[in-house]
């Protein structure tokens, strides 16, 4: 058992999925519960990690396993667990847990979406233990059809189109990591050795693919690489303009898997790229730096700009997800980028950028999946999210106006809510390189505030009108999802410590396997261009 | 004599047992065909056991070169048994209703069909596989045309007819050709002798154009542009027992018959010179003139992939949609031939066993649904996922296979595609296949959205109460197996040794 | 001109003459009777070239079988007024012509060097005994043999199958 | 050196409205009197806490003492990021601690002491309010963040408190917008423009800090102390890129401390209660803007800082221009506020903060006592605040009148009075600045400011007399009674602080002894100038004000229409971006979209033309079989040969 | 005559079949061009072998099977056609498009 901790952990939601699905079609509660009962087993397992059991001191792989699975391909399972996984997980384990409780208690056909859920989770999980390349891959797909049919079945008026806008869209990018996943495999077998999924084997290798000229259609193979896998896991973060899935999806997606979508599931395509797309082509990554620098930048202010326009509440938060994401992605192009030291002290600039980048991912899960839940609990009361329609809630709904105010601020980054540090990190981190990327990114900032201020006032502030005034408060059920993100929230502003220390050494890691550019640092050249 | 006997032991249990249907027609008059038809499944069952046999021991000729008794045949004619099996058992359940008559002779077609198709894969005399490909061929027109008592059925026959018999015909002119480039041999030893002489002598041309008309047969069976066209029509008008033997059985053995000619004819022409250092200086020519014929079927194979998948879009007839989709599969299996190397024809080979579970599996599951349904326009099903849970849910699962997606068989099919393609410095058509497959997901996922998504007021009240235990069986069965195969280990020493008895001699 | 040629030119005007009236002819029977010239200029080729068993064979099977079948089928069926003409034959033409085109100018130009002229050929002999021991040896088409006598089998129990007369069409099955 | 119990009491300060607004969040609602005893209690414990550290700082002699974890020991202060303290990557390094000097001393006391009284001042003014609990707990946070803010030792938790302030003036801003009975939505409008327009400051400040942090690796006081003057000598001079970081920090003094031209949000600040008025203006908010300045001197370049006081300056005689035709009591006293912030800002931007926190501290005072004593007159006469409708509340509110009195003289620097101290200082560096400088940006500040000095006279005078001198003017002002027990005591309490606080400033500012002696005279002339002025029209109506704003025409309509900066900003940013987010979102749906289901309508054509070609016909086939066929021949014979 | 000669014979045999196949508007006149391209095929296997003397018969055994299936094919193809001819009354193919896009 102790060699295969991780394997139990992953099975764990399948095997409930399966037991979920042998339940009676009648008993929803009893779904209910094994449902929710897996993912705080999961969490508690994860907590139990954390108080003890993992190093937080080594960088490297912990409760690493490895056993041969398809073995004409070199393919094993193996997980392993580091401190970026560890600290996804127990977002991903939140999250979910909280999407089980915010499903409504009376949903129709319960054993179907309790079994899909877990389903999603288990591949979730595997996706953060993966360490071979294969079984990332079959994880990684394996949520695609629960998600599909999660949004087709229990969405709202135009859920067909959205799930299948979906799974066109991710199915594209998986397609292309396919292809990636192919190069990578038989280029790491080109030497003579025996090719490996590893992918941390990959990642040693991949210094060595720098030079090699061995590419096809005028471009170098690490280029190959880079883009191959940037584009597949562009699709899921979303990146501009591979996002137009993510508000119809959104939108029609039921509360509980809008929650997970956010919080959990774009994450993944940052993690891909952090552990995947970088890694393996760190060469063309730091070549290509301006490019990730230039979509992050889009994403952050062409997200806040269109989210500006919206009058759905719910595509507003969608926008602002892609706005959000847009943050590590700049996060990373300051990862790519060392300035150079002549001028500016080396005040650990990529270690900021990264820092930034992989917390992003935890506080822009948490206060997104915050958002959607607010969103949700006004449409279970107006059965409409037309902002022009709503208004003064703050007055009818107290509680409501309490927890949006942390959720609404801490979206638009404000000190001592979570939202702030990774922000603060990616502009610390990613202004020696880019500093105009990082101006415009500030004017993003603006827009951030502009939009989200104009929804909250939308709907917290000014006069109720007539069919909002009876709106109920937040009931204990609403409230036991919503607190507990809040309480992260204000934890992770307030002492962001307490995620950076699981995986601050795993950053570290991280940093040392992408070597950067050294170029000049551009700041000052741009600081004397403004005088 | 009797060890010739002894080699083609399956072939000899099947031409008996078919003889024994014969009888049983004449005795019973057609009123037993539910025991004649387990006795065909059981007789396939043998077959099927003797076919395994093989796989122990070595390749061997058979009645002077006629026959070919090799592990690459035993594999593909497996593959035929099987389909043949689930075709059977379709066609069971089918003629459990009264007013079908007439099933014993259907039967013994398709065993017949299957013999011919034993023979196509199991030769390497040109004039044998043209024989096999007739017997296969004929056997299907009259299935096709047979079963379906209405004009749908006698247009489907008429057209898979017309359209087979021309092809085999231009075929066997190409193969007339052949013959005498081999010197008035039907051996592809001797042609490949002949051929290699020929790319010498600096006739290249020679060589192609035979080639090419050869190639029509193959790609008639295999449905591939430009020889696909009867493919969506026969599909739709014949049963879904006949599509799914079409589409799986002859479709495989097609493609094993395929790999062997390209193979041998060119096997000096692409990879001799392990074999006969002596052919040392065709390299240089050889290889060339591989590059280009491959580039051609390389060609084919993109148009093949592009038609099937995107005229499929769009299709609301079940079986039309399967028919385009399996013009676009073919097409992955000739892209991956088109390498004419080992790696090409191995992952050939290992995906079309998984597209063949696969297939046979959606068609099987198609039936399930469409024989209550009453319809199989995907239309009438709106909302049928629920309420036939278990063909509804393996349809799901068949199609995420031949989607590619994990963790179902087909992904590692597509795997081993993709990885083929890419190391044999294809990267351009690896890419398109991938691109395809989310095109392919377009209409797949739509049948599915219409299963599941689609909201149906009231239960369908079924056409057909009855259950369907042994099609349920066979259903879980493909399920497991597509799940399964995901680890291609199973089957892949097998095709490893199979193909490279082809390509090293 | 040797006998052996003005031979080949009478056959093979009488092949591909029956041919070409077969294709252009809009009378069916005439059409029908143009082909029987043609099987039987083929049957005369095969005696030019050697082969007499096999011009026997022609002689029986195709003129006297297949043909007959042919014009059984043409009486069982009435024929229309369309019938009689041609589809697009100038698109048909150029096409397959192309595809001649293409083989003549490609393929047959450089096949004189591995064969033999004419006249080096060694003097035909009778082939039918030659040919009906092949038939019957385990090592040479013994196999061929049977198999193609279960596909007649099974061309038989087909056409049969096919051709007898059934029920109308109930819409019932849907599968 | 401070005794060991010096920094936890230290925390306390802030820690304890923290506390009472947790309590208060979770359980306001349900405590008795909604709970106001709580923050108020709080408060009051902050207060004490904070006077008893004063007291002893009080009697150093040294007014340059720094007492600091970081700096003097007492702890390894708060590892933010993470916790080990051996890893020390990037941020990691960072650690924020305490800090107590001259300048934290009197401005912590004041504002605990501000803020205190504000609180009691509350209870009394929002009475009956229907969301009494939720308003005590914005302003108990408010509180804690500004004294959370003065106790940091460095810059990044500076912003993140003042981050937190633009929070809390946000809610309670727009406080009233929910009001049960009387709901004013224009209270959050101007509660989105407040937290948007210092939003725009803030996000430069942001950037200031990054520049900060990348330049130094250090955002704290003590260290960029040290490591700025090296820098300046390494590179021999100040580096461009430590320029533009110092405008950048300035930028979000501009947004906070309401400095033109992000000034515009302060004015409709006044949509928020009075006592918040008073918060926001006197002790919290607006000054966090000067205090960031201060403690950021150290990196603010020479250029940088010659823009700061021209800034400071113009925007103390601009604002004091609009602060004269204003009608409204509290519009008035909002541009005097801006004005009085702009001295401040000058005062940096002439090299001294300490002029400029003397101000804060003494400003704060007297300036919560004019809001305090607003907040009493509008709640005696049912909410009227329009001067002309006030009038004659000498006698019924005495004691109001002689709170208000006292701020009013402080303001407009009536000699003795603490007003009169700090502002002296103020002009006596910018005459300074006049003497040894050159250029306009070396006269300017000096002009300006005393332009700006008689006008303040003139328009506190004016509120000052409209309201309390001659007769009421209206039913409610007629009607108008003295403020009970709660309120009144702020009010006795402020008019004391406004007369003598500038006793209690440690750090006193220091111009040369001729800049002094000219800044008093100067101060002098114009209080007689602006002091004389409001007493002619208003007290003795010996000249009429109307026709004195018709001899200024085009400047009075100009300064009553706020000269159009509003409406610039509507037209050139508002409407521009709103229009710009409907494109994009219009670009999204039809473009961005709109190519992916291109995309897919392609391939949808595609399979129907495709489709096409299978009409059901076997001949056709063939035909097109026949040319598959020789299309391929072709290009293979093409390809071998 | 030499071996061009029947080839060029067998070729023109072969093209006349293909344009019959596709352009006669009676599906029995289509079958009767398909048996025109296997005589085709059959007039070159036993040229071929005429040519290679040093070869067995193949070719004309080869030649036999081929007309054994040309008899083959033509009866099920005549059933074929007969059964179409009693659903649809027409033996002319463009009639038969029900099955189609």
């Amino acid at each position: 058992m102790g060699e295969h901790l991780l394997s139990a952990f992953v099975a764990l939601p399948f095997v409930s999925a399966l037991f979920v699905a042998l339940l009676p079609k009648q008993s929803a509660a009893g779904q209910r519960f094994v449902a929710g009962t897996t993912m705080a087993a999961a969490l508690a397992f994860l907590i139990g990690l954390v108080l003890g059991g993992f190093d937080t001191a080594r960088g490297g792989l912990q409760f690493a396993e490895s056993t041969a699975w398809i073995p004409s391909f070199h393919v094993n399972w193996a997980l392993g667990l580091d401190g970026l996984a560890l600290v996804l997980l127990l977002l991903s384990a939140l999250i979910h847990f909280i999407a089980v409780i915010a499903t409504p208690r009376d949903i129709a056909g319960s054993k179907g979406y309790y079994a899909l859920l877990l389903l999603l989770f288990g591949g979730v999980n595997g996706v953060f233990l993966a360490t071979d390349l294969f079984l990332f891959y079959v994880f990684w797909e394996l949520m695609l059809i629960p998600m599909y049919f999660l949004i087709g079945i229990w969405g709202g008026e135009q859920r067909k189109r959205a799930a299948g806008k979906f799974i066109l869209f991710t199915l594209f990018g998986s397609v292309l990591m396919l292809v990636g996943l192919v190069a990578v495999y038989l280029r790491s077998g080109a030497e003579g050795v025996a090719p490996t999924f590893d992918i941390y084997a990959l990642q040693s290798q991949a210094a060595s693919w720098m030079t090699d000229s061995g590419g096809m259609f005028g471009m170098d193979f690490s280029s190959w690489i880079f883009l191959l896998f940037f584009l597949a896991f562009a699709v899921k973060i979303p990146v501009v303009p591979f996002h137009t899935w993510l508000p119809d999806a959104h939108v029609q997606a039921p509360t509980p898997v809008s929650v997970i979508l956010a919080g959990v599931l774009l994450k993944l395509g940052a993690y891909g790229m952090l552990r995947v797309a970088f890694p393996f082509a760190p060469d063309a990554f730091a070549d290509l730096a301006w490019l990730v620098a230039t979509l992050g930048v889009i994403n952050i202010v062409y997200g806040a700009w269109v989210a500006l326009a919206q009058t759905d509440f719910k595509r507003l938060v969608a926008y602002s997800s892609i706005s959000h994401m847009g943050f590590f992605l700049l996060g990373m192009a300051g990862v790519a980028v060392a300035a150079d030291g002549a001028a500016h002290f080396e005040a650990g600039t990529r270690f900021n950028a990264l820092a930034g980048a992989s917390l992003q991912l935890i506080t822009h899960g948490i206060s997104a999946a915050l958002m959607f839940l607010l969103v949700g609990a006004v449409y279970d009361r107006a059965h409409h999210r037309d902002l022009g329609r709503m208004g003064g809630l703050g007055r009818v709904m107290p509680r409501y106006f309490a927890i949006a105010t942390v959720g609404f601020f801490s979206s638009l980054g404000l000190p001592l809510l979570a939202g702030f540090v990774p922000e603060a990190l990616t502009l610390f981190g990613a202004w020696p390189a880019w500093p105009m990327h990082v101006v415009v990114t500030a004017f993003g900032l603006m827009l951030t505030a502009v939009y989200l201020l104009q929804a909250y006032r939308s709907v917290l502030l000014g006069r109720t009108p007539d069919a909002c005034a009876s709106f109920r408060d937040l009931d204990r059920r609403e409230l036991s999802t919503m607190v507990p993100l809040v309480i992260a929230s204000v934890t992770l502003g307030v002492a962001p410590f307490l995620v950076l220390d699981l995986m601050a050494e795993t950053l570290r890691t991280i940093l040392a396997g992408l070597p950067p550019d050294i170029l000049p640092a551009t700041s000052i050249e741009i600081t004397e261009g403004l005088r | 004599m009797n060890e010739q006997l002894q080699l083609i032991l399956p072939e000899l249990v099947l031409s008996g047992g078919l003889c024994l249907l014969l009888l049983a027609d004449l005795v019973f008059q057609r009123r037993r065909a539910w025991e004649t038809g387990v006795f065909a499944l059981g007789l396939l069952g043998v077959v099927a056991y003797l076919l395994l046999q093989r796989f122990e021991a070595a390749p061997a000729d058979a009645f002077g070169g006629l026959l070919r008794v090799d592990h690459f045949g035993a594999v593909f004619q497996l593959s035929i048994t099987a389909a043949a099996a689930v075709a059977l058992f379709i066609n069971l359940h089918q003629f459990r209703y009264p007013q079908d008559r007439g099933r014993i002779e259907t039967q013994f077609l398709f065993l017949c069909a299957t013999l011919g198709g034993f023979v196509l894969v199991g030769t390497q005399h040109l004039l044998m596989l043209y024989l096999g490909l007739e017997m296969l061929g004929l056997c299907s027109y009259a299935l096709a045309d047979v079963h379906k008592r209405d004009r749908a059925g006698a247009e489907a026959g008429m057209k898979y007819v017309v359209y087979g018999a021309l092809s085999s015909g231009i075929m066997l002119y190409g193969i007339s050709l052949l013959f005498g480039l081999g010197g008035a041999s039907f051996q592809m030893t001797d042609i490949a002798l002949g051929v290699n002489r020929a790319l010498l002598e600096g006739h290249a041309v020679q060589v192609l154009l035979p080639t090419l008309l050869l190639l029509a047969g193959f790609l008639f069976k295999l449905a591939l542009v430009p020889f696909h066209w009867w493919a969506p029509d026969v599909y739709q008008g014949t049963t879904t027992a006949i599509a799914g033997y079409l589409a799986v059985g002859s479709k495989l053995v097609a493609l094993g018959a395929l790999i062997r000619t390209l193979a041998l004819i060119f096997a000096t022409a692409v990879h001799g010179i392990e074999s006969d250092p002596a052919l040392i200086e065709v390299t240089t020519v050889a290889s060339e003139f591989g590059a280009s014929f491959g580039l051609v079927l390389a060609i084919l194979a993109a148009v093949s992939m592009v038609w099937g998948n995107l005229a499929a879009i769009g299709q609301t007839h079940l079986r039309r949609l399967l028919a385009y989709s399996s013009i676009g599969h073919a097409g992955y299996l000739l892209a991956s031939i088109s390498l004419l190397n080992a790696d090409g024809f191995h992952a050939a080979s290992t995906y079309a066993i998984v597209y063949g579970v696969a297939s046979l599996g959606a068609f099987a599951a198609v039936f399930a649904i469409a024989v209550r349904a009453g319809s199989e326009d995907l239309r009438d099903w709106s909302g049928l996922g629920w309420q036939y849970p278990l063909a509804a849910g393996s349809l799901v699962l068949f199609f995420a296979s031949l989607i590619g997606l994990p963790p179902t068989a087909g992904f590692a099919g597509k795997w081993r595609l993709l990885a083929a393609l890419w190391a044999g410095d294809r990267p351009g058509l690896a890419l398109l296949l991938a691109l395809l497959s989310v095109v392919s997901l377009f209409y797949y996922f739509r049948v599915i959205k219409e299963l599941y998504l689609e909201r149906r007021e009231e239960a369908l009240s079924p056409r057909v109460s009855r259950k369907l235990p042994w099609l349920a069986g066979f259903l879980v069965v493909a399920c497991v197996a597509t799940i399964a195969l995901i680890n291609l280990g199973w089957i892949d020493a097998p095709l490893r040794l199979a193909t490279g008895d082809l390509t090293h001699g | 001109m040797s006998g052996s040629e003005v031979a080949f030119a009478i056959f093979t005007a009488l092949a591909l003459g029956g041919a070409l009236v077969a294709l252009f002819e809009r009378s069916v029977v005439r059409s029908a009777f143009a082909m029987f010239g043609t099987f039987m200029g083929v049957a005369g080729l095969y005696l030019t070239l050697g082969a007499d068993f096999l011009a026997m064979t022609q002689v029986l099977i195709y003129a006297g079988g297949i043909m007959v079948l042919y014009l059984f089928g043409l009486m069982l069926t009435k024929p229309s007024r369309y019938e009689r003409n041609l589809r697009r034959i100038g698109l048909g033409a150029a096409l397959a012509g192309g595809l001649a085109l293409i083989l003549l100018v490609k393929l047959f130009g450089g096949m004189n060097g591995s064969v033999p002229g004419p006249d080096e050929l060694p003097a035909p002999e009778p082939t039918a005994e030659a040919i009906g021991l092949a038939f019957l040896r385990a090592d040479e088409w013994l196999f061929a043999f049977e198999f193609a006598s279960v596909l007649l089998l099974a061309t038989l129990v087909g056409a049969v199958y096919i051709a007898r007369r059934r029920p109308e069409p109930r819409s019932e099955e849907a599968a | 050196m401070p005794t060991a119990d010096f920094f936890p009491l230290l925390l306390a300060v802030p820690l304890l409205p923290l506390g009472a607004w947790l309590l208060q969040v979770l359980f306001g609602s349900r405590l008795p009197r909604g709970g106001d005893w709580l923050p108020t209690g709080a408060m009051l414990g902050a207060f004490v806490v904070a006077v008893l550290l004063f007291l002893r700082a009080w009697g150093l002699d040294d007014e340059y003492f720094v007492w600091s974890t970081s700096a003097t020991g007492g702890g390894h202060g708060w590892k933010w990021l993470v916790s080990d303290p051996a890893f020390r990557e990037g941020l990691a390094a960072f650690r924020a601690g305490l800090w107590y000097d001259a300048w934290t001393a009197p401005l912590l006391a004041m504002v605990a002491g501000v803020s205190f009284l504000v609180h009691l001042f509350s209870t009394g003014y929002m009475k009956g309010n229907s969301r009494y609990s939720a308003y005590f707990a914005g302003l108990a946070l408010f509180s804690f963040a500004m004294l959370a803010m003065l106790v940091s030792d460095n810059l990044l938790f500076v912003f993140g408190f003042w981050e937190v302030m633009g929070l809390c003036s946000f809610l309670l801003i727009g406080h009233d917008s929910l009001d049960r009975d009387n709901p004013r939505p224009r209270a959050a409008a101007a509660a989105v423009k407040a937290f948007l327009t210092t939003r725009v400051g803030d996000v430069a400040l942001l950037l200031g800090l990054a520049m900060l942090w990348n330049g130094f690796g250090t955002l704290q006081f003590h260290e960029l102390q040290v490591a700025v003057p090296e820098m300046i000598e390494r590179h021999q001079g100040w580096p461009q890129w430590l320029e533009t970081a110092g405008l950048l920090v300035f930028l979000g003094a501009v947004g906070k401390s309401a400095q033109f031209p992000l000034h515009v949000w302060l004015p409709d600040a006044m949509e928020g209660p009075t006592p918040v008025s008073a918060m926001i203006h006197a002790a919290t908010m607006v000054a966090a803007g000067v205090y960031l300045m201060a403690r950021a001197f150290p990196v603010l370049a020479p250029g940088v800082l010659a823009l700061v006081a021209v800034i400071g300056a113009f925007t103390a005689f601009f604002a004091a221009t609009i602060a004269l035709t204003q009608d409204d009591l509290k519009k008035v006293l909002a541009y005097s506020t801006i004005s009085q912030l702009g001295y401040m800002i000058a005062a940096v931007g002439m090299g001294s903060p300490d002029g400029a926190l003397f101000h804060v501290f003494t400003h704060g005072l007297f300036k919560a006592g004019l809001f305090l004593g607003a907040g009493a007159i509008i709640h005696a006469c049912h909410h009227e605040q329009d001067l002309r409708l006030l009038g004659g509340l000498r006698k019924r509110m005495p004691l109001t009148y002689a709170s208000m009195l006292l701020c009013t003289a402080s303001i407009s620097g009536v000699p003795f009075l603490s007003g009169f101290y700090s502002k002296d200082a103020i002009l006596g560096f910018a005459a300074d600045t006049w003497s040894q400088g050159a250029g306009p940006a070396a006269y300017l500040p000096l002009a300006l400011l005393v332009l700006a000095a008689p006008l303040t006279a003139l328009y506190m005078f004016r509120m000052f007399l409209l309201t309390f001198s001659g007769e009421a003017r209206s039913e409610d002002a007629a009607q108008a009674k003295e403020v009970p027990m709660p309120m009144s005591v702020p009010l006795i309490l402020l008019g004391l602080g406004a007369a003598v606080g500038s006793l209690l400033w440690i750090a006193q500012p220091h111009p040369t002894e001729s800049g002094h002696t000219t800044a008093t005279l100067l101060a002098g002339v114009s209080l007689v100038i602006g002091l004389g002025a409001a007493l002619l029209f208003f007290q003795f109506k010996k000249a009429s004000p109307a026709r004195a704003s018709a001899a200024f025409g085009p400047f009075t309509r100009a300064a009553r229409g706020l000269y159009g900066v509003d409406h610039f900003y509507q037209a050139a940013i508002v409407v521009p971006s709103k229009l710009i987010g409907r494109a994009c979102a219009g670009f999204d749906r039809r473009v961005v979209d709109g190519a992916v289901h291109g995309l897919g309508k392609l391939a949808i054509r595609a399979g129907e033309q495709l489709r096409r070609a299978q009409n059901g016909r076997i001949q056709s086939y063939i035909y097109l079989t026949y040319a598959g066929l020789l299309a391929l021949t072709l290009f293979a014979v093409w390809r071998v040969s | 005559m030499g071996l061009e000669a029947y080839l060029f014979v067998s070729l023109l045999l072969f093209v006349i079949g293909l344009v019959m196949a596709a352009a006669r508007r009676s599906l029995i006149y289509v079958l009767i061009g398909l048996e025109l391209i296997l005589n085709a095929a059959n007039l070159n296997l036993v040229a071929f072998q005429r040519f290679h003397p040093e070869s067995g018969l193949d070719g004309q055994i080869g030649a036999i099977f081929v007309i054994i299936l040309a008899a083959a094919e033509a009866a099920i193809a005549l059933a074929i056609v007969l059964n179409v001819f009693s659903r649809f009354g027409s033996i002319r193919p463009d009639d038969m498009n029900t099955l189609r896009d």
